[in-house]
């Protein structure tokens, strides 16, 4: 039946299929404006009864040309960008932002400076793990339980990162070349207690999710992805790691200081989504080790950022590809820099934006209830998809 | 008991006039879930003419079986095949065979209605509510071979229905 | 803001040659007849720059052969150099043996043409539509090469240099010469001495809850006042910068009619002037149609359907005028 | 005319019956606002949060507020929406639910008819809800509510069945233990059933069928983890997406006029309902009190499975529903058939039924954790070594800049 809408554009009829009494084949459309997106995400599913037979993503809502706006800004200028790109690892974006600068510029940064930024980046991807558990939980089916438990333990996270830069999401914290002011005296302390709090949310979550009967059956070989069809889509982080590949920029490529500490990486087997959800699980886990180890080791003075700055960067012409773990998969920056003081081309490789490409092919021939719970376990992040 | 319009009469005229509006309703619907929805006043029609002759029992299991059971599976059918857009079979080919099939069935009915002589009861009250245990004991005992029977009938009929409904091997 | 500054010509970073044994020496002992020049780049990576038409053979073998295994094509990028052209960037990691590679290859400015590697890489599907319509290249072979991030029928593309940021801008009123202009090095600090004086002179600002009614209206008169007096500077600003000053974005190029001059809006023009009344410099879009007078909404109670249709008609003409400048825009 | 009592008073037949019905709604509705207040405070606790404390002293009027907002709100209809079908969906969604509340024992003498075959009456109108619900579906011409409507007639149908399943059985035993004392033909009323629980609640004697008629009530109210039409992840409130106002009021009222009712239907029939500890003879003010706490343990507990549990998928609740719960129901009539007509006693009625309720127990947690494989934890740690890479000397540019 040809269905009119008030603008009077005509929404696409249902594909007939001729046969007698076959079911017809409906296209669902899961919209912009759907609890199961996580944002402004949209997916036409040609569904059959409750078997997906087609789908079709569509991105590009959220898309506001950070790169081009970057090539206009100066190297000091386009670090607001990263936080908008991730708002829920706004820290690990930074960092990756500034490494690149500093690399290009040949800027060494302090001690201090470097271990106050990794204390930060894993705190960020204890609250964006928690965001995860807490939507995917809402995805399949705890009514608002998942969410209020793990909200509980974000909160504290928030505090602390309140008291060390002001804001809850979008930090604008680090500088190039160091941190924009000194952390507050009892940095250390705070984070102890917060990492006590957070270990007791962890083991909550672990309880109330893990070992449920209904939760196992419904994530359980739902969506499973094997290793060379993740690596052939570019997927990286938890979902690759937890497709059998022991992949993690950390351990693969290290950068800053992150050969100090020794915890472990997760690695699945199935690479479904129960795997994905376990992966994620115990890498907050081994954050918390990192994170206690990083706090008894940093230096209790010493200076944020270099002596001597230039008032001006302007880095000499040169290219860097600065790629590093966020708590989604591999965050780069491809930045080239032609001498003057605003970058050249400023490429963001985003993680979520390869991970969602994977999606179709772990919705085909599923139930609708699947294809939700699949989306939910890439845990994406819109603004970083479509940049 | 003064013969006058009891309540009983009035129930029963009023059943009446529904079942038999909601039976045209069935063939004349526009809409064939309108005609579904239609078939169900006349099935809680028929529930109803049970409950005036006292015979809980059968009303129960008449609403219970008809009413939710075989209803929701028409509806459930309907909803999800292609056959709420066909075109109505009312106006189709075959109409005259149609017609002349249902006047057959008609005379049928006519003629056995009035060659059965009716006993009425000669007032309301003297029909006594049947209890449960005499209707389990009638079916298990005086029964018992057709209610077998109809058993067997409605498994084999139930295996024909998986038959059709699972996807032959080349399909998928 | 096109080309507003031409780079220090880049065409080699103070040329380090990787050492020897690296990755680049893998490649060319892998594939002989290509020849790689080979750079290293600020982030230790080795970069190595072939011609545009083996990029697919490179690519294909560079995964195959058991001493690259690249398998994990980490990102796919474009850069616009302008008069030198497109530079295509395949950045690449074998996970086996975790040794990483940069493939780069030029490309003509305009009409770059370039063989697609989704059949090697999934990936590839969705970074090389992305790149297609950043940068208009074209990618031979690419199973659905429609628009992803940007509109189905949007067929300019934005990350090229020659794409204008600012004009889109000013014709969304934005004061872009405020953004862009070059600021002198501060000056010594005894610059600020005065400031505190203005500062404590300023009389005691008095909330608006708290003022009596004359207060309030004279406080509204001087806002209005203000208001006015900004709007007429920026006309102003930009009447001067239309018709004299050379426009932002480089020398117009040649053989280009001047823009016509903006229609004679009055300084402090009422609030119709929101439809954009002068044409950017040095875009050579036809200025828009001007915008249609729209009915008025007469108040819902007086007559509900002369409202509905008035509001429909508005959509109408909204959606021709739409259409009109999109049809405008692709020229036809 | 015959006379009929209606608290003490005697009047004529139709007055007495329109007096109960209204009576049946007042209840009904005080029940309703009373449950949603609870499931939202309830809900809460279980959330780790407050619930509503704004409205009334400690949030009491809260559902009083729902009700108002709902009143407020205009009855959105959708233009392509197909009138009949929409508008009597609610209503023919939440007659039934009222009348199932007939036969229900509040205590010894309190209930609206005691009718004979109580128990088949309940389940013959509540099958009725399914038709309001398929109504809804289709009514509101919307993909979602199309899903979610398919959704609840499949998994209405396949969760009745075993629990008729269940009652029969219940009333095989309860008709044994009358027969003793009495016309075995009265175990059709569940007043009589609950007389007879004096001293053994039926749930010691048929604990399957307790177990059983616990999930099939979760599955006939679309309460999770069997809530999947109504799941707002996938489909976005499932049939009555396109209701709203008073009309999914009335929706939401049938809701938990059902919840109310199945658990004290429930109560009654495995708890005891008014009788089991202090049995008849205690007055009736202790009697509605008893089956009062019985009903809000077992509601405190519906509200706990929706806090504690995700959703199950619609082919695994089908699959639960026909390949688990029906043949064990079926079993469970089969051996109580055998035992009672073979003058077993009671206690081997119970000692059966408990037999394959650990059966039952057994095969699903065998199934669960066939199903995880060789165990939930599939992901082992390796350690992390990061790789020490021999940066090539590279001359240090020296940082740009003038």
């Amino acid at each position: 039946m040809v269905q009119q809408t008030f603008e009077g554009e005509v929404l696409t009829e249902p594909v007939v299929v001729e046969r007698e009494f076959e079911t017809v084949d409906m296209n669902i459309n899961i919209g912009p404006q759907h609890p199961a997106t996580h944002g402004v995400f949209r997916m036409v599913l040609t569904v059959d009864g409750e078997i997906v037979k087609d789908a079709i993503p569509y991105i590009g809502y959220m898309h506001r040309g950070g790169e081009k706006l970057s090539e206009n800004l100066d190297y000091r200028g386009a670090l607001g960008y990263q936080d908008r790109t991730d708002y829920l690892a706004a820290f690990n974006s930074e960092w990756v932002y500034v490494n690149a600068v500093e690399r290009l510029a040949g800027i060494e940064i302090p001690e201090r400076a470097e271990y106050v930024r990794l204390i930060l980046a894993e705190f960020n991807r204890l609250l964006s793990h928690f965001m995860f558990m807490g939507a995917f939980g809402t995805d399949v089916g705890y009514f608002g339980t998942a969410f209020t438990w793990t909200f509980k333990e974000r909160e504290r996270i928030q505090d602390l990162f309140e008291a060390v830069c002001g804001d809850r999401i979008m930090y604008n914290y680090f500088r190039v070349g160091g941190l924009a002011w000194e952390p507050h005296e009892t940095f250390i302390e705070d984070s102890h207690w917060v990492l006590d709090q957070v270990e007791v949310g962890i083991s909550d979550v672990d309880e109330l999710m893990t070992d449920n009967e209904v939760f196992v059956a419904r994530c359980r070989d739902v969506g499973a992805m094997t290793a060379d069809e993740a690596i052939s889509y570019g997927v990286t982080g938890p979902m690759l790691r937890a497709s059998g590949v022991p992949f993690d920029l950390r351990v693969e490529e290290p950068y800053s200081i992150y050969d100090r500490f020794h915890w472990e990486i997760p690695v699945g087997e199935r690479g479904d989504v129960y795997d994905r959800y376990l992966v994620r699980l115990e890498e907050m886990r081994q954050s918390v080790t990192i994170l206690r180890q990083a706090l008894d080791q940093m230096p209790t003075s010493g200076p944020i950022e270099p002596e001597r700055m230039p008032a001006r960067l302007r880095p000499a012409p040169g290219e860097i590809y600065m790629r590093q773990e966020n708590p989604r998969g591999e965050y780069g920056i491809y930045m080239v820099s032609d001498g003057t003081d605003k970058p050249w081309r400023v490429k963001m490789r985003s993680p979520c934006f390869h991970n969602l490409s994977s999606l179709k092919p772990q919705v085909i021939n599923t139930y609708l209830a699947d294809a939700v719970v699949a989306l939910g376990s890439i845990d994406i992040v819109l603004c970083e998809v479509d940049r | 008991m003064e013969d006058g319009v009891t309540a009983t009469q009035v129930v029963f005229w009023i059943l009446a006039v529904v079942m038999l509006v909601s039976a045209i309703g069935v063939i004349t619907a526009g809409n064939i879930v309108y005609a579904a929805l239609f078939f169900i006043a006349a099935l809680a029609g028929v529930a109803g003419i049970y409950l005036i002759l006292t015979v809980e029992f059968i009303a129960l299991v008449q609403l219970l079986i008809y009413g939710s059971a075989v209803v929701i599976l028409i509806l459930f059918a309907l909803m999800l095949t292609r056959a709420r857009e066909r075109p109505q079979a009312l106006f189709g080919r075959s109409r005259p065979l149609g017609i002349a099939a249902a006047l057959g069935l008609m005379a049928a009915l006519i003629g056995g209605i009035v060659a059965t002589t009716w006993t009425t009861p000669e007032s309301s009250s003297a029909i006594q509510p049947v209890g449960l245990q005499t209707i389990g004991d009638a079916i298990f005992t005086i029964w018992i071979v057709p209610f077998i029977i109809v058993g067997v009938l409605l498994s084999i009929a139930l295996d024909g229905a998986i038959m059709l409904a699972s996807p032959d091997e080349d399909d998928n | 803001m096109t080309s507003r500054r031409t780079p220090a010509a880049p065409e080699e970073p103070p040329s380090n040659e990787p050492p020897p044994g690296s990755i680049a020496d893998t490649y060319r002992e892998v594939m002989p007849l290509v020849n790689f020049d080979a750079a290293l780049t600020k982030g230790d990576d080795v970069a190595l720059t072939i011609p545009s038409d083996s990029i697919h053979e490179v690519i294909e073998r560079g995964r195959e052969d058991e001493r690259l295994q690249m398998n994990l094509l980490r990102n796919q990028t474009a850069v616009d150099w302008e008069e030198r052209g497109l530079e295509i960037v395949y950045h690449l990691y074998s996970i086996p043996l975790r040794q990483a590679v940069t493939i780069k290859s030029w490309l003509p400015a305009e009409g770059a043409i370039v063989e697609s590697v989704t059949d090697i890489y999934e990936m590839a599907n969705w970074a090389e539509r992305e790149c297609r319509e950043m940068f208009g290249i074209e990618f031979i072979g690419h199973p659905d090469p429609r628009n992803l991030l940007l509109d189905e029928d949007l067929d300019i593309h934005p990350l090229r240099k020659s794409h204008p940021l600012a004009p889109i801008e000013m014709e969304q009123g934005v004061d872009v010469e405020f953004f862009t202009k070059e600021y002198p090095p501060p000056e010594p600090a005894e610059e600020e001495a005065p400031a505190p004086e203005a500062a404590a002179a300023a009389p005691e600002r008095k909330r608006v809850e708290d003022m009596t009614e004359e207060e309030r209206e004279e406080r509204r008169a001087e806002q209005a006042e203000r208001v006015a007096r900004a709007r007429e500077l920026a006309a102003v600003r930009r009447a001067e910068r239309l018709a004299g000053a050379p426009p932002a974005g480089g020398p117009r190029p040649e053989g280009a009619a001047p823009p016509p001059p903006p229609a004679a809006a009055p300084a402090a023009a009422p609030a119709a002037e929101a439809a954009p009344s002068a044409a950017p410099a040095q875009d050579d879009r036809p200025p828009a149609p001007p915008p249609p007078e729209l009915p008025t909404i007469p108040d819902a109670e007086e007559d509900p359907e002369g409202r509905a249709a008035a509001q429909a008609e508005r959509v109408r003409l909204g959606r021709e005028l739409a259409a009109a400048r999109r049809a405008q825009l692709r020229g036809d | 005319m015959v006379l009929s009592e209606f608290a003490g008073v005697s009047m004529p037949d139709w007055i007495d019956a329109i007096l109960r019905i209204i009576f049946i709604v007042a209840l009904m509705t005080i029940m309703a606002f009373a449950l949603i207040y609870g499931e939202r405070k309830i809900l809460a606790r279980f959330q780790a949060r407050v619930g509503p404390t704004r409205t009334g002293p400690i949030g009491t009027l809260q559902s009083i507020a729902d009700a108002l907002k709902l009143i407020t709100k205009e009855d959105v209809r959708p233009i392509t929406a197909d009138r009949w079908a929409f508008e009597l969906a609610p209503y023919m969604a939440f007659v039934p639910v009222f009348l199932v509340f007939v036969p229900m024992p509040f205590t010894e003498t309190w209930f609206i008819r005691d009718l004979n075959l109580g128990l088949l009456f309940v389940f013959a109108v509540l099958g009725l809800n399914i038709v309001g619900v398929v109504m809804a579906a289709w009514g509101s011409d919307n993909k979602y509510a199309l899903l979610g409507g398919v959704r609840a007639a499949a998994q209405a149908i396949s969760y009745e069945i075993p629990m008729l399943l269940i009652v029969v059985a219940v009333v095989m035993v309860a008709a044994g233990r009358l027969a003793v004392d009495g016309d075995a033909s009265a175990a059709g009323s569940i007043n009589s059933i609950v007389g007879d629980q004096t001293t053994t609640p039926y749930i010691l004697l048929q604990p399957l069928g307790f177990f059983i008629f616990i999930i099939g009530m979760l599955a006939e109210l679309h309460r999770p983890p069997f809530d999947m039409p109504i799941a707002e992840s996938e489909v976005v409130g499932g049939y009555f997406v396109e209701y709203s106002g008073m009309r999914w009021g009335l929706f939401f009222l049938a809701e938990y006029t059902a919840l109310f009712l199945l658990v004290v239907l429930a109560s009654s029939l495995f708890l005891g309902g008014w009788n089991w500890p202090f049995g008849a003879d205690v007055g009736l003010g202790l009697q509605i009190v008893l089956t009062l706490v019985k009903t809000t343990v077992m509601i405190v507990l519906v509200i706990g499975s929706r806090a504690l549990f995700p959703r199950l998928r619609i082919d695994q609740l089908m699959s639960f529903s026909w390949k688990v719960l029906l043949p064990f129901a079926i079993i469970q009539v089969i051996a109580n058939g055998i035992i009672l007509s073979y003058g077993g006693a009671d206690w081997v009625v119970g000692l059966v039924s408990f037999g394959l309720l650990v059966a039952l127990g057994g095969l699903v947690y065998y199934i669960m954790r066939r199903k995880q494989g060789e165990g939930t934890r599939t992901v082992q740690t390796t350690p992390a070594t990061p790789r020490v890479i021999t940066a090539p000397e590279v001359t240090p540019v020296e940082a740009g800049g003038d």
